[in-house]
């Protein structure tokens, strides 16, 4: 059942190190607030879960957080590539990266199976591409009925999942709408769960699109307003396209990166 | 590249065009009205935007954020940009997208790009190199390799430099026709594949008999020669070599009124 | 993509003798106009597939339509036993009836598979229990991750699917809310597919809930005003319980159901 | 039955009840405050809707009908009743409410009844006699089958009739405990099967060791000798054999309160 905590709060007792951890959010709602608040705490040793590690996940490597990540496509939207991501990569700074990559079919099964309590998904995928010889949760399955041989995923159970949502009422139900990616799935197939969302109001007015999160599937929710920025909330802030060409720069250079860091964990 | 500069019109902006405007205006041009086209970002974005408002008023866009026939007002700078949920059918969460919309084949065309194709049709997306010591790090799959395995055919529209257009990838990211006429069928891939690559210097299509893709179409003011000279392996070229037909003043003006979400901030 | 007919076109052209056919729609938006229209042509040979074969097949089946019952749950809601099902498997009246059983979360995959695609679907169910002995599209299929062995169902694609929607626009797009059931699965699954509506208007306002079923991926739309009674249509109007007792009364003698049955087709 | 006759309150409504009155409000008893149930219809539906009304205001009830923590007004007649969705925090798909909600093990009680039910707690709803040639045949499975499989815990709410508790189910719809104490385990079912049956007469419970069924409690006026003779299996009495608790005033005015959708028209 969830807890309305402050965001430090909920990380400090939901995130821990060596945990395998997914922000996930797909371009929107992305729970960059949260992430801030894993880099601030100094978390080590992640397994960083995400279909699409854009800016938040550059900034979790280039902080040192992580130890691996899993995913199925690492870019800034609409300005290039990831920086911190590639160096971890190619020199190992600030740490190695160890990578686990599949398709997004691949990856939204995986989660699928996580949400379902079953240990793999089937899908049609992969057949003929070079993921699976370096990537083990990728396998294939027979049907039992036609004999088809399909490709199989493993499911993805993360020990805590972390998403950004529009609101919550005062009793911890959470409520998402626009584009919902993959955030039910991801948080119903984890271990436990953080919620931040822009503001918690009386009632949760049914809105036309919505995903429902009941807190008793949730852990703890927090309020973390603007918590999805630069990406953005739908009906609440646009995403601030000039933030995410501005970070390539940052990026681009372990110092400028370094600096900020800096001013992030000073904040 | 420039189109023609009949001296009557050479100071007529119209009479003038780019490379990537011949690109994306020719890859409009494919897409058929009514159709239900799932389509990646960047080029092939702006291309079905482009369809969309000139002779494709009923095309069916689809992304794989679970934007189900979207109509974008301004061209969308991500895959999950606001603008495509505000204006769609339906919006679907990714599982959905892709479970039950891309899987069973029911999207007639993929639209897609890459860092590298070759003579098969294969894409890249994921590395130049090797894969655990690569030369450049790409940002990998997303949607591509399902698209390319599920939607009823596949249209590429990449630019055609000489790195790009490789005799082999270094990665299979998305099939195309594997190494070969039959290849697709033995792996279980039920789309036709690539059927069409559109760059910003003519089209490529499959050999029925081969599968290689071969040079079936110059766009207007573009030689063989040039081709040739950005194609990574040894180019046949098709007996019916046409010539696209030069941008209309209409195309011209509708691509480039087409604004990116957010290009105006900065 | 969906032409807007009437419902007797609609079923002529989309029903055919000996079609595996399936009328959905969760205890709500039962389509029970066009269950009566397949009657009233006079539709034989049927494999009839339904979650929840209520009223609308027992009148399918007492009306001579069905060779064969697909299904989970078969009972008058709330009053108690189909007579005319009953009465079919029993004595072959008016027709035999061959029956294939399984649960409502095996039925709900095997749409789910219909609709992704697939040719099967895994999920947790049947083990230890006695459907599998009589049931054929039920096996199991092993985990090639972890060796655990689950179950695995057959995927489900009719030859038509028809569903009853709250409206449709005048492209032909449908929109359905409140209890939505397994309707999008079964259209998705279906080869051909008609939805009946209880209006169409100009526009399809967002409703906090509904599905939509895009034009494309329907053949035809009827309308059909109160076309779910008895049933109910979410907004629109309730269901008639006094009619489900009534049915009790009805279903239970041939002579009954046969005068029934005439009124029906005298309609 | 009735209840107590005490000389004083004989008069008394309050001081009289029916054997299902008792059934429902123990039934209701046994869910705590907060816990997630999944809910069949007909006497479970009753018995959840009670406890919401009277001990349990923060009780989430689930119906397959993807009605998600719903607090319906009046009882629902049928799992897809209007007034499931209208009460409800959130409506999802069958398909959903199967796999994502009931499949993982995250409901803590499933609430179910059934046509037969064996010392096993293992329970009918098929068919009475043969499969192929029954002597009735049964609704069947519906939901029933997954929630004994997947709940932390089975509840089950059944009147105590002698057809109805048998040595051996005709038909396994729904696994209780199997044929003994491991079976569960070995068929890979993750939650504990049945804990509790309540019926009319009293409430059995599955012995730790055997996992047969076990009386370990009478309801107020009811005999041993009377639940025997209603039960088709030589029926083992616990140590602790307890007395359920006459119904109060307030369970019982609450009980009596409670209206069926639709009922008011018949």
């Amino acid at each position: 059942m969830a807890k309305i905590v402050s965001l430090p709060q909920a990380v400090s007792d939901l995130v821990h190190d060596g945990d395998t951890v997914a922000l996930e959010g797909f371009t929107h709602l992305i729970p960059f607030a949260a992430g801030h608040e894993i880099i601030r705490q100094g978390r080590r040793g992640l397994t960083l879960v995400r279909m699409t590690p854009d800016l938040i996940y550059d900034q979790l490597i280039g902080a040192g957080c992580a130890a691996k990540l899993v995913f199925s496509w690492g870019g800034n939207p609409g300005v290039g590539s990831l920086h911190r991501m590639r160096d971890a990569l190619a020199t190992g700074w600030p740490a190695p990266l160890e990578i686990e990559e599949h398709s997004h079919a691949g990856m939204a099964n995986r989660y699928v199976a996580g949400a379902s309590g079953l240990p793999f998904a089937v899908l049609r995928g992969y057949a003929g591409t070079d993921l699976p010889t370096h990537t083990s949760t990728i396998s294939t399955v027979e049907c039992p009925f036609t004999g088809e041989r399909l490709a199989a995923v493993a499911a993805l159970n993360p020990d805590v999942t972390v998403v950004h949502a529009q609101r919550a009422d005062r009793a911890g139900n959470v409520q998402l709408w626009g584009i919902t990616g993959v955030q039910k799935e991801a948080v119903l197939a984890a271990r436990r769960s953080l919620a931040t969302v822009e503001e918690i109001v009386d009632d949760l007015t049914p809105v036309p699109g919505a995903v429902v999160l009941p807190a008793w599937v949730l852990d703890a929710v927090a309020v973390a307003p603007r918590g999805a920025a630069p990406s953005y909330a739908h009906g609440y802030y646009d995403r601030d396209n000039a933030a995410y060409r501005e970070w390539d720069a940052i990026s681009r250079d372990r110092e400028a990166f370094s600096r900020w860091l800096r001013t992030l964990e000073d904040a | 590249m420039t189109g023609t500069t009949d001296p009557v019109s050479a100071t007529d902006p119209l009479s003038r065009w780019s490379a990537d405007e011949m690109m994306s205006i020719a890859a409009a041009r494919s897409l058929r009205d009514g159709q239900a086209c799932f389509v990646g970002i960047g080029l092939p974005s702006t291309a079905a935007n482009l369809a969309l408002r000139l002779h494709a008023p009923n095309l069916v866009l689809i992304y794989e954020s679970g934007t189900l026939e979207t109509r974008p007002e301004e061209l969308p700078l991500s895959i999950g940009d606001g603008i495509l949920a505000d204006s769609a059918l339906s919006v679907v969460s990714v599982p959905e997208i892709f479970n039950y919309w891309l899987q069973p084949g029911r999207i007639d065309v993929g639209f897609l790009s890459g860092a590298q194709i070759d003579r098969f049709g294969n894409i890249n997306t994921t590395v130049i190199g090797e894969y655990d010591e690569p030369d450049v790090r790409l940002p990998g799959s997303g949607g591509a390799p399902e698209i390319a395995a599920s939607c009823r055919e596949v249209i590429v529209v990449m630019r055609h430099r000489l790195r790009a257009f490789v005799e082999q990838v270094d990665f299979v990211t998305s099939v195309g026709h594997g190494n070969g006429p039959m290849d697709r069928q033995l792996l279980g891939l039920r789309g036709a594949g690539p059927v069409r690559v559109i760059t910003d210097l003519g089209v490529l299509e499959p050999d029925p008999e081969t599968a290689e893709l071969v040079l079936t179409a110059l766009h207007h003011g573009v030689t063989v020669e040039q081709v040739r000279a950005e194609t990574g392996w040894q180019l046949q070229v098709s007996a019916d070599l046409m010539i696209t037909a030069a941008p209309n003043p209409t195309e011209l003006e509708t691509v480039r009124g087409m604004r990116t979400v957010g290009s105006g901030e900065s």
